[in-house]
């Protein structure tokens, strides 16, 4: 399968999700510009993390207008699969593919550490081949990480179970000791109504190889690969949609 | 020309003695222009001229088989095999920072990563080595929250792993606080760049962010005189960092070096335009004519001083090949940077400057930079020095609680964790980090290779200051044996000299034993200083700061698998103390914290038994004899045992140990040459053998047992307990 | 025409969690300045403007907040233009 | 006595280099919003206080403008005071 990942004007971890598309996944790798128009074709296109634009202004603001965004859009539109890590969490969210905004860690002070994110649902092509509730252990580095969204958003996200990712402890139990930024509901991503985008903030790409971070995040590529061979059928459990 | 007078008096303005204004008066053959002089402040300045330094750096030993290329260059370079070279260099920013904390640490972040990028090399670590103020001081919190969250801005932002770094609190920098900046990058080693001009006709290209007024006359200057109560008004414009920039400048300079369109490529640091220009004038033994009005600016109405003596950020200064114009400009609008044509290589040794159609400088670049003055400024012992040497063992009172003891020094500011400032850094970005902050090195994976580099910045400046001589070669003794705790060879050095005022004799003495300390540990343990940074002047109001020269010290692993940690892997364990456990507190960090002493000579030292003991580490690590590895300092050998049971799995350890001494010198003394190890017990023998080869002591102090640390009957400490409290010590002082 | 100078207000929205004003009347507090409450933290842009109307000047304004300055979801903002007189 | 409330405005020091508004300025002119210029990004805090002078209030917010609010090495700051209604 192929993999695109854009580059906008202050990424830094765009390499890194190269790397681990073509050395430990051993797909096809497509690095795209900001200024390009298409995806060429990629499959599942990834949104990295860093500081586009310096983080100027709002975390994601100006990277919305990339070129390579209005791609990006039409191909969510049409049910493509796109994955925003960290920034690109960011930027999806000031595109509107996602509902709520990333503001400042309630500590105000960047974080760089190893969390546990449960999986909340399997009911997306990057949990498909998960365990509801387990626990992967995954590195945050952010300053910009706190998740919030208003009321009516919240109650919505949960109905429809779009929460795929909370922070949670290493009993599996989500609380405050568990949250590295103050987000609502320890929420660490969430996927879009149609399930087809996930954001999050914790970098499963940083947690590939025993070596360097571990090997729990393989399990959010390994589901989109099984996803997409067998076009889509491997769904995992159904939403857990409840009566609105 | 200038029409504004120039005499002695607008001289001493530019920082100018009496005696270098005649000097450039005689050079030149006339009276500088206005522009000139300032060129002449700048270029003649401590920090830019290194006069008062330069004839002793020469005794640092700077050739080794491994070099690359050694000081003189942007960085410094080393060998690190399979075509590559490790690209690295230290430098400080301290003046700026201690005026304006965020932005002098951010700032001193993005040129250190200018310096290595402008080799060639793509930045892959970053070190902070920072000094502060007792913590209990008003303003050192503050500092503290400051500096660690500007270096994080922009190693964050422009996407550099922090990966390291030190950490010390001590009453002598309460007003001048130490901010030295280290970033190592690799590069192909074939494809390194310098600045060295050459060529006549070659375009000269200016690229990335436009020139203001910042830090116009200047941060050299700053950095070039003592603060005192007045440094207020001289202050210069504060130089703000834009990472976003600096990561499109390192983005687009990478990109075009894979070209052949550079023939010399340089930063514009301190002394902006005119120091590159004159530095890469003066390497080619070239001339270069630039046109003033071709800058870029950010405002209008800059005089062309300012122009040539601004030290905004973000730029750098290129010479191309003729006809590669096109090309190079390409590059950097895709990247969305200002790129400008300002100038071209001449052949007639002279650097122009025009601005609105007259030449504002015609300066012989020899002059310049062969005729900058040499100072060889006298240097004296001060009396101080052997009173604070006379120490007695045995009128110290030993106290009765020795738990209690190691949990004051664990909670205490130069020992307790780390984590806090490490936390806000970006420790992982670029995929490579093998070893994350908290142990003795970094580990940073090589790209593309099974090979990982070590990396760690050390200097104990009470011992520097109790021995200015015998502390600069435990600073390298210790950066090595460090950089060895995690199974690396140690390659090269690069040091950053924090001093006082070089015009005090006690302060030129300091600085030179401290020259004879690098200089004699790095020959012994065969590592080569390859990069550096002189900074003085830190002192203010007559009381200068410790001796502290810090030293980066680069280690190779061939095999980045094998490297290893301090934390405890299993229970049952075996666990070794190697070397020679001597009866000895002088220096310590337990007398100063326990009894408020800092007083006796530093730790003895010998650098034979250093490299054994080292031999002896090495052989045992490629062999994969070891579970663990760490080094015994500050806090001494209790405190490592903690250290070693803090790693997350809550392993503790039993302890039996035998000894004549003093239980407090046993326990926090800070004897050199040791190191910690654990180990299955099958491998105890091989262990053993190479012990015995290189005659380093080899005892068997215990295993890896239980949930607390038990020494003997002298101490039992919980290790959630104890390590709960070694965490939260340093955010609780600092507030956050 | 003379120019305009337009000032941008942006504010978290209320009932958006805005953990920089909670950390900032804290520490305010820590200092001693009991009186302070409901403390916000938003942000304050100033630009200049070519001559145009001011109706022309306010619409366009506005535009750029909607699509860039301010983000609808956590942010409010409101527009002041005055006569540039520099 | 009725509460005030606190405006203050934090801005870049003229002279001294404005990452933030120089990249908006860039974004949005990429917009096309030309007409733009000279865009500084600064903040703006709105605090409230309990009753007192006018003048007490106004030493005070200054006071906390000094030691935490504003970075005076290289931001400027301006308070205005304004009667609390809600
Ligand atoms: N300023 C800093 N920035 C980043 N890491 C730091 C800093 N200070 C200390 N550290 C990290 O904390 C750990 C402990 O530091 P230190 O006590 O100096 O170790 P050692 O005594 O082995 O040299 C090391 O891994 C070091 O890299
Ligand atoms: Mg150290």
């Amino acid at each position: 399968m192929r993999w695109g990942v854009v580059t906008f004007p202050g990424s830094n971890d765009d390499a890194q999700a190269l790397r681990v598309v073509e050395r430990v996944l051993g797909d096809e790798a497509i690095a795209l510009w900001h200024k390009d128009v298409d995806l060429r074709g990629a499959d599942c296109v990834i949104l990295p993390g860093g500081f586009s634009y310096g983080d100027y202004l709002r975390c994601g603001a100006m990277a919305k207008f990339s070129p390579i965004m209005a791609a990006v859009v039409a191909h969510a539109r049409r049910g493509g699969l796109v994955l925003g890590i960290c920034n690109g969490f960011q930027i999806l969210c000031e595109a509107g593919l996602l509902p709520g905004a990333l503001v400042r860690n309630r500590s105000l002070s960047f974080v760089c550490d190893l969390v546990i994110a449960r999986i909340e649902t399997t009911a997306t092509p990057f949990t498909a081949s998960c365990g509801r509730g387990s626990l992967l252990t995954l590195p945050i580095k952010h300053g910009e990480g706190c998740y919030v969204a208003d009321e009516t958003t919240l109650a919505e996200l949960e109905a429809r179970d779009q929460v795929v990712f909370r922070y949670a402890d290493a009993a599996g139990r989500v609380g405050p000791e568990a949250n590295p930024n103050g987000s609502l509901g320890n929420i660490a991503g969430v996927c879009s109504a149609e399930r087809n985008v996930l954001g999050l903030m914790p970098h499963p790409e940083y947690a590939t190889e025993r070596l360097v971070g571990g090997e729990d995040g393989l399990a959010v590529f390994r589901s989109v690969q099984s996803w997409l061979r067998d076009g889509g059928r491997s769904r995992g459990d159904e939403p857990r949609v409840q009566a609105p | 020309m200038s029409v504004s007078a120039v005499t002695a008096d607008v001289a001493a303005d530019h920082g100018l003695t009496a005696e270098e204004y005649a000097k450039v008066v005689e050079v030149l053959g006339r009276a500088p222009t206005f522009e000139e002089l300032g060129v002449f402040g700048v270029m003649w300045s401590e920090h830019c001229s290194y006069k008062s330094s330069r004839a002793w750096l020469r005794q640092l030993p700077t050739t080794g088989p491994q070099v690359i290329q050694g000081p003189g260059e942007n960085a410094g370079a080393v060998d690190i095999g399979e075509g590559l070279a490790a690209v690295f260099k230290i430098e400080s920013h301290n003046h700026p920072s201690f005026i304006e904390p965020f932005q002098g640490a951010a700032t001193g972040v993005g040129g250190i990563l200018r310096d290595v990028f402008t080799m060639g090399a793509r930045p892959v670590a970053n070190l902070d080595a920072l000094r502060f103020g007792r913590l209990d001081h008003p303003r050192t919190p503050y500092l503290v929250k400051g500096v660690v969250g500007g270096i994080g801005h922009y190693g964050n932002c422009i996407g550099v792993p922090t990966v390291g770094g030190d950490l010390y609190f001590d009453a002598g920098y309460d007003h001048n606080i130490l901010v030295n900046a280290f970033t190592c990058g690799v590069a192909r080693r074939d494809r390194l760049f310098r600045a060295r001009a050459a060529g006549p006709g070659n375009p000269v290209v200016y690229v990335g962010s436009r020139t203001g007024r910042d830090g116009i006359h200047g941060a050299s200057l700053l950095a070039s005189a003592a603060f005192d109560a007045g440094a207020a008004a001289k202050r210069p414009a504060v130089q703000v960092g834009d990472p976003f920039t600096e990561k499109l400048l390192l983005e687009a300079c990478l990109e075009l070096m894979g070209t052949d369109h550079i023939v010399a490529i340089q930063d514009m640091g301190a002394a902006g335009l005119t120091s590159s220009a004159l530095e890469m004038a003066g390497r080619g033994a070239a001339g270069m004519l630039l046109d003033l009005d071709r800058v870029p600016l950010r405002e209008p109405g800059l005089t062309p001083a300012e122009i040539l003596l601004s030290e905004s950020q973000e730029r750098m200064l290129l010479v191309v090949r003729q006809g590669s114009e096109a090309a190079v400009e390409a590059i950097f609008r895709r990247w969305d940077l200002e790129v400008s044509v300002i100038g071209r290589v001449t052949d007639d040794g002279t650097f122009r400057a025009r601005w609105h159609g007259r030449e504002v400088c015609a300066l012989p670049v020899a002059a310049l930079t062969e005729s900058a003055p040499v100072y060889r400024r006298p240097a004296e012992e001060p009396a101080r020095f052997e009173q604070l040497q006379h120490f007695e063992l045995a009128a110290l009172r030993e106290p009765a609680d020795l738990t209690e003891v190691l949990l004051q020094l664990l909670e205490s500011p130069n020992l307790c964790s780390r984590e806090w400032v490490y936390r806000q850094y970006d420790q992982l970005v670029g995929g490579n980090t093998a070893v994350r902050p908290g142990g003795d090195a970094a580990v940073v994976r090589i790209e593309g290779t099974a090979r990982g580099l070590a990396l760690t910045v050390d200097c104990n400046s009470r011992y520097c200051l109790l021995d200015p001589y015998l502390g600069a070669v435990l600073a390298v003794v210790e950066a090595a044996r460090n950089v060895v705790a995690v199974g690396a060879r140690p390659l090269a050095v690069s040091d950053c000299l924090n001093y006082g005022n070089p015009e005090r004799p006690d302060v030129m003495w300091e600085f030179q034993q401290g020259i004879a300390g690098i200089r004699d540990a790095c020959l012994a343990l065969d590592t080569p200083v390859v990069s550096g940074n002189v900074s003085f002047y830190n002192e203010t109001d007559g009381r200068s700061i410790p001796p502290t020269p810090v030293i980066a010290m680069v280690g190779l692993l061939d095999d980045v698998e094998a490297h290893l940690t301090p934390w405890w892997k299993a229970e049952g364990d075996a666990i070794v103390l190697l070397g020679r456990t001597r009866e000895e507190l002088n220096a310590s960090e337990y007398l100063a914290v326990v009894h408020g002493l800092v007083r006796g000579a530093p730790p003895w030292i010998d650098l034979e038994t250093e490299k054994r003991l080292q031999r002896v580490c090495l052989a045992a690590a490629t062999e994969r004899l070891l579970s663990s590895a760490h080094d015994v300092a500050e806090g001494g050998l209790a405190v490592a045992l903690a250290e070693c049971s803090f790693g997350g799995a809550g392993l503790g350890a039993r302890i039996t140990v035998e000894s004549g001494m003093r239980a407090d010198a046993l326990l926090f003394g800070e004897s050199q040459s040791r190191m910690l190890v654990s180990l299955r017990r099958r491998h105890l023998g091989r262990l053993r053998d190479l012990a015995r080869r290189e005659d380093v002591p080899f005892t068997v102090l215990g295993e890896v047992r239980g949930s607390s640390l038990v020494i003997g009957e002298m101490i039992d400490l919980p290790i959630e307990h104890a390590r709960a409290r070694w965490r939260r010590a340093l955010p609780e002082r600092v507030g956050g | 025409m003379p120019g305009l100078l337009a000032r941008v207000y942006v504010t978290p929205k209320r009932g958006i969690l805005d953990p920089q004003g909670k950390t900032v009347e804290q520490s305010l507090h820590v200092l001693g300045f009991d009186e302070v409450s409901d403390v916000t933290v938003g942000k304050y842009i100033e630009m200049r403007l070519g001559g145009a109307s001011r109706e022309a000047a306010d619409a366009r304004v506005r535009q750029m907040c909607e699509r860039l300055l301010a983000n609808g979801v956590i942010e409010d903002y409101r527009v002041e233009l005055v006569a540039d007189r520099s």
